[in-house]
């Protein structure tokens, strides 16, 4: 985002280096890919690297489609989404993934502390906050109330931005909001409770996100995409494993307070796509409707 | 007093300072706000898309509404096309500007220019029609030709329904600009809020919030003066210049 | 009967134009994102009968017909009192200034903190948004007034209620009009914009989350249906003007014979 | 009744500071039938103005039974020079003329009754349902005048009403106001530029010096109360009345 | 020169529709001064837009040179009655005199000589900075004729042009005109209702009826050419000419 006038399209100029651009949200969940950029793990594969947040798929899978970005960053039920509608496009590396532990995960179902909800059963009827209807939120979290034991087919779902579900939760015109950090450890400190952990209960180490770019540029430069997997795979080993730095380039490409940068739980950031993880997302997703067909993972996944 | 109101209201707990932090909490972040430098750059490029917005905008809304309300056959040739357009929300539009341009300035420019292009045009039709025809006839009878009645009787005439247009329109153009920025992600103060957003950071989105809010008067301020000096003459400045 | 010809032709004509040149020029698109005319009026005939027409168009339609009362209701009150009271423009100017430069989607968040989630919270939204046009049109109406027609009403005590209603209103009303006209747009694009934020239904709704879900016909189908929603608001918007315009008309058309 | 004392009016604009107004003062008793003549520019319309209240004088003070002007004061009329503007556009001829009767507490029928009444006099009874702009000058000019009668005032202020008016309707109209005058005592404060109307239809005639103004003169017409058009402008007191203010008008011109 | 065949024209509006003008047949040739008299609301305006370019006639036609009219003529000019609105507001009293000669092929001093000679000519030589709405009645008319007489037309109709003056500057204006006509041979037709003034500017005296308007008479006025205020308005002539229009306005207003 540094507003250079050459637009990146991914063919390598004239010193050897392909420009890249990418689409990501500007979230605790891309640090790998800023902590790569800054660690050189792009450049020394001869990518130079345009990171541009923006809000959300609205703007992503369209400037991937199009070409205006190289790659972008997405959740994987939007991909499945886009992939039953023939969209054309191909995950190439994982992106975040679930710590897969309770209690202790980058996402969780809040309520208030002295609501009388006490766990993810007590959810059934209630009104849940999700960041998007029909999207991973709403799946996971039905799932979450149906291994609890609840039914899960009253909740009703209210589309609310994560910026502003601590208000919603507390002006009471919600009963639960799933949030991701970093409201999550802001609405823990303001004194919710976390009640359901949907990500650990839709599957073990679930894959939340992943990178992904048009099927047009994996035809005609494979090997851009897979050097730029390499260099993904290495930021998010790296990532893995040095979450001081994780919290450090945090406070490069967000506003997140000291405070929470170093109480809030990071997501993992293995290289491996969990593929039983996904098709227990893709059917999930087909239970509750939000596709129409099932999704082909094969023609998706790398 | 609004300064006053918004301080207490969360003071007193109307709603919960964690989320309309009191105005000192806002000023503070403020004051954090401008020390750093991404601040003055995304301000300076939240400026320039405006302003290159406004004047693409302005320029095209005027010519064509000059045209088009002047040439009466042209004018109802195009009502419908008109009304069917001008409610097409710029945000419908994401998809295609960042197909067409990505995040670069082009996205913003075509979001801003769509958006308050219509403002002017509608000001500008509504000021063509209102030429007082003895002032025109007038014209006419002289032998004034097409370009000087445009100069001198029409053009004035309009004025003020223009001035108004580009009130309007730099308005628009400003929350344009901001939502582009924000939801597109293109350069400006509109992604800085949507970052401050994401991280919780609600004074510092407010502090920012509150700089779109002042541009908005700075720039309410600017065209009033031009318009001050423009329509002199004017009975809605006249009328406050001249004791009575 | 050729008069009748007449109008239609130049209601359709562009329109009729440009849908073919759009048909023509998109024809072969591959582009995902911007799919032939074709299968967008396909879509439009398979999303936009029946069912959905209930429950995502009449909630959006009462909603911005609601506050697009509400708002050019209070523009005009608000307008008045301050092109009439010099000192309350002085005030109130900066005050509005700031506030409109606010783009929606931060304040809608702002709005939510204090209306709510649910249909309040939209209708204001739309309310707002109309304010504005309305708003400086209506001030600049009343400055605007001819200084011998406000002598005239002073100089035969036509006062208060009276004078707004004989003096004010009718003088500036060629202008609040023109600010109802683009209040009328502006509203139809906040119900979009208030219907992304926890929406249940509604027409800008569907086309987000048609957005989302990549049904790029439906999509433009929903923009297509809002354009005509925004004909159709205006068309009864003319029949207004029609009524309470009739002066200013035949004025013109007098002058101008 | 009409106190003008020492009323001083400067108007300052955009780089045009005009003394349209130096010392004024007159006065005009209840029921009298003042004519104002003097050069065109010398004020006579801000003077008009300043007396119902509209404009505030820079200097002096105009009193109306005693009481000092700020406002437009009650059972005032004033018909404008500029008549054309000062007609509501969205009115009917018969809603201009009635709309400033909403306020007096007159029945309908009676309210009607007067609407119909001046518009007869004026001769417009069969323009009720035209719009001011659907009318010629002088017929606008017409309207204006009757809704001054139809309002019924005390005290009428008058700028020029019959320049847009043809001879003959001119005549009948200084009749009309005359009769009005005789009959309802009113007091009328008429500024004319033609000086045979002005001897014609006044009990005084105040002339104006051009500019800086101050009165120049006051003078008594003493023609009988009993006017007619013919007679009373053949009467050789007349034909001495009418050339006195033609020299001290032209003397005002020469602005000696 | 100026030819008006059968021009009848009728105002259809929202729910009156008016026979303005009926059936007008005169001439007017090169070099003639012609006055229009007729009764307010007769149809003299909507005569003048008519033969102006600026109105079509419901029916007949005007011809100018021998051209039918469909538009303004060249070397045309028009004082409107609504002298107030005929003036741009935005522009001072010189760019508004000035403003017409742009298109007229004139060096930059010329222009300027040609505004402050007329201006001069109206008696407005200290107004050329102020704007019109600073201005009185009088002086906005007096503007308005400035405009008209800075153009040099070949043509100049003129719509009541001294309505809102005082008799002194009234004559001097007259005077003015008499000599611009006689100096330049521009033809004049001049629309009044003051029947003296009719007398004593034309060559000849067009009379209209009341409304259905026809022409109901016209009369050659055979004073001698040089005219003069005192001299000529004592000569028994005009005395005798005058009655005669008088007569006749006032059987046109009864209708007869
Ligand atoms: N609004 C104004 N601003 C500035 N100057 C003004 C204004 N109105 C009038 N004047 C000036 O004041 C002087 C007197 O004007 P006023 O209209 O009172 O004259 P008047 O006697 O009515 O003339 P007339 O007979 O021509 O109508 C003029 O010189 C005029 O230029
Ligand atoms: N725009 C119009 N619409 C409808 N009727 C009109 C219009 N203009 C004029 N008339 C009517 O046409 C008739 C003639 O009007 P016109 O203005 O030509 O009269 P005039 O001879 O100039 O009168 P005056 O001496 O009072 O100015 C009048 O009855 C008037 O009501
Ligand atoms: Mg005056
Ligand atoms: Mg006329």
């Amino acid at each position: 985002a540094c507003g250079s006038e050459e637009p990146a399209d991914g063919t390598p100029s004239s010193t050897g280096t392909t420009k890249v651009a990418v689409g990501v949200i500007p979230i605790v969940d891309v640090a790998p890919i800023y902590l790569g950029k800054d660690k050189g793990f792009f450049s020394k594969r001869g990518i130079e690297l345009t990171l541009t947040p923006a809000q959300g798929g609205a703007a992503i899978v369209p400037g991937v489609v199009s070409g205006q970005f190289q790659f972008g960053f997405s959740n994987v039920t939007s991909l499945m989404i886009a992939q039953t509608k023939a969209v054309p496009i191909k995950v190439v590396a994982n992106g975040v993934a679930s710590t897969g532990k309770s209690g202790a995960d980058f996402g969780a179902v809040v309520v208030k502390g002295d609501s009388p909800i006490q766990s993810a059963k007590d959810l059934a009827g209630r009104k849940v906050a999700v960041n998007t209807l029909k999207n991973i939120g709403d799946t996971t979290v039905r799932e979450s109330v149906r291994k609890a034991g609840g039914d899960p087919a009253g909740i009703q779902f209210v589309e609310i931005g994560f910026p502003q579900m601590a208000a919603a939760l507390d002006n009471g015109q919600v009963d639960a909001a799933w949030v991701v950090e970093p409201t999550l450890s802001a609405t823990k400190a303001a004194g919710a409770r976390p009640v359901a952990w949907n990500f650990v209960d839709a599957a073990p180490d679930l894959t939340v996100a992943v990178y992904f770019t048009s099927t047009k540029l994996t035809q005609e430069n494979p090997e851009l995409v897979r050097r730029f997997a390499e260099a993904i795979n290495e930021s998010l080993q790296y990532a893995d494993t040095h979450p001081d730095e994780v919290r450090a380039v945090l406070g490069s490409y967000t506003q997140i307070s000291e405070e929470l940068r170093t109480s809030m739980t990071l997501p993992k950031w293995p290289t491996q796509i969990n593929k039983t993880s996904i098709e227990a997302l893709a059917r999930l997703g087909q239970s509750d409707g939000v596709f129409t067909t099932a999704p082909d993972l094969s023609a998706l996944l790398p | 007093m609004l300064i006053a109101i918004l301080e207490t209201l969360p003071r007193v707990g109307v709603v919960s300072a964690r989320h309309l932090p009191p105005t000192s909490a806002v000023a503070a972040a403020f004051v954090e706000e401008v020390r750093k430098r991404a601040f003055w750059v995304a301000l300076g490029d939240t400026l320039t898309s405006w302003a290159i917005g406004l004047a693409i905008a302005v320029a095209a809304g005027v010519v064509l509404g000059f045209v088009i309300g002047g040439i009466g056959p042209l004018r109802e040739f195009t009502a419908s096309t008109v009304e069917f357009l001008r409610p097409i929300p710029s945000v419908a539009l994401i998809p295609l500007a960042v197909i067409l341009f990505g995040t670069r300035i082009q996205s913003a420019l075509l979001l801003i220019v769509y958006a308050s292009f219509w403002q002017v045009l509608i000001q500008v039709l509504g000021g063509v029609r209102e030429v007082d025809p003895v002032a025109d006839e007038t014209a006419r009878s002289y032998g004034l030709g097409a370009w000087a009645r445009f100069r001198h009787v029409l053009w004035p005439t309009a004025l003020p329904y223009v001035m108004t247009g580009v009130r309007l329109a730099a308005s628009v153009a400003l929350v344009l600009a901001i939502t582009a920025e924000l939801i597109v992600g293109t350069d400006g103060l509109g992604k800085l809020i949507g970052t401050a957003q994401a991280s919780q950071a609600v004074p510092a989105m407010y502090a920012l919030i509150a700089v779109t809010g002042v541009l908005g008067i700075v720039i309410n301020v600017g065209v009033r003066a031009v318009e001050r000096r423009l329509l002199f003459w004017h009975q809605s400045v006249r009328g406050e210049v001249i004791p009575s | 009967m050729t008069a009748v010809a007449r109008r239609l032709v130049l209601i359709l004509g562009l329109p009729v134009i440009l849908l073919v040149v759009w048909w023509f020029v998109s024809a072969g698109s591959t582009t995902y994102y911007l799919p032939p005319l074709s299968a967008i009026l396909d879509a439009f005939g398979r999303k936009w009968t029946g069912g959905a027409l209930r429950d995502h168009v009449l909630p959006s339609v009462a909603r911005l017909s609601l506050g697009y009362v509400l708002g050019v209701g209070a523009a005009v009150v608000l307008g008045v009192l301050i092109g009439l009271v010099r000192p309350v423009r002085a005030a109130t100017e900066p005050v509005f200034e700031f506030f409109r430069a606010f783009p929606p989607p931060v304040l809608v968040p702002v709005i939510m903190l204090f209306a709510g989630i649910g249909d309040t919270m939209k209708v204001i939204v739309i309310a707002m948004g109309c304010l504005w046009p309305v708003l400086l049109n209506t001030v600049e109406g009343v400055r605007g007034l001819d200084g011998i027609l406000s002598d005239t009403s002073r100089a035969y005590r036509i006062t208060g209620l009276a004078r707004l209603r004989h003096l004010v209103l009718r003088g500036a009303s060629p202008q609040i009009m023109t600010g109802a006209r683009q209040a009328m747009a502006i509203a139809i694009i906040l119900m979009v914009i208030s219907e992304m934020f926890a929406p249940t239904n509604g027409l800008g709704y569907s086309i987000v989350e048609d957005q989302r879900t990549f049904a790029i016909p439906e999509m433009w189908s929903g923009i297509i249906l809002l354009g005509l929603l925004g004909v159709a608001y205006s068309l009864l918007l003319r029949v207004v003007e029609w009524r309470v315009l009739a002066w200013h008309r035949g004025l013109r058309r007098a002058r101008r014979s | 009744m009409l106190d003008v004392r020492g009323v001083k009016k400067v108007y300052e604009g955009a780089g045009r500071t005009v003394e349209a107004v130096r010392d004024l003062t007159f006065t005009v008793d209840e029921g009298d039938l003042v004519c104002l003549v003097g050069p065109s520019g010398c004020g006579k319309t801000t003077l008009l103005k300043c007396m119902a209240g509209l404009l505030a004088p820079t200097a002096g003070e105009v009193l109306v039974h005693g009481d000092r002007v700020v406002g437009p004061p009650a059972d005032l009329a004033v018909v404008f020079q500029e008549y054309g503007r000062s007609l509501f556009p969205w009115m009917t001829v018969r809603d201009n003329v009635g709309l400033p009767l909403r306020h007096k507490k007159l029945t309908r029928a009676r309210r009607r009754e007067l609407v119909a009444e001046s518009l007869a006099a004026v001769g417009l009874a069969d323009a009720h349902n035209a719009y001011p702009w659907q009318l010629s000058g002088g017929m606008q000019q017409r309207v204006a005048i009757a809704r001054a009668i139809a309002y019924e005032p005390r005290v009428m202020l008058m700028d020029e009403p019959f320049a847009a008016v043809d001879a003959q309707t001119r005549a009948e109209l200084e009749d009309l106001i005359r009769g009005l005058w005789r009959r309802l005592g009113v007091t009328i404060l008429f500024v004319t530029h033609d000086i045979d109307e002005s001897v014609y239809l006044g009990q005084r005639v105040i002339v104006l010096s051009s500019s800086p103004t101050v009165v120049r003169e006051q003078l008594t017409i003493d023609l009988p109360a009993d006017r007619d058009q013919l007679a009373t402008r053949s009467d050789p007191n007349f034909a001495k009345l009418r050339a006195h203010v033609y020299e001290q008008i032209q003397a005002a011109k020469r602005g000696e």
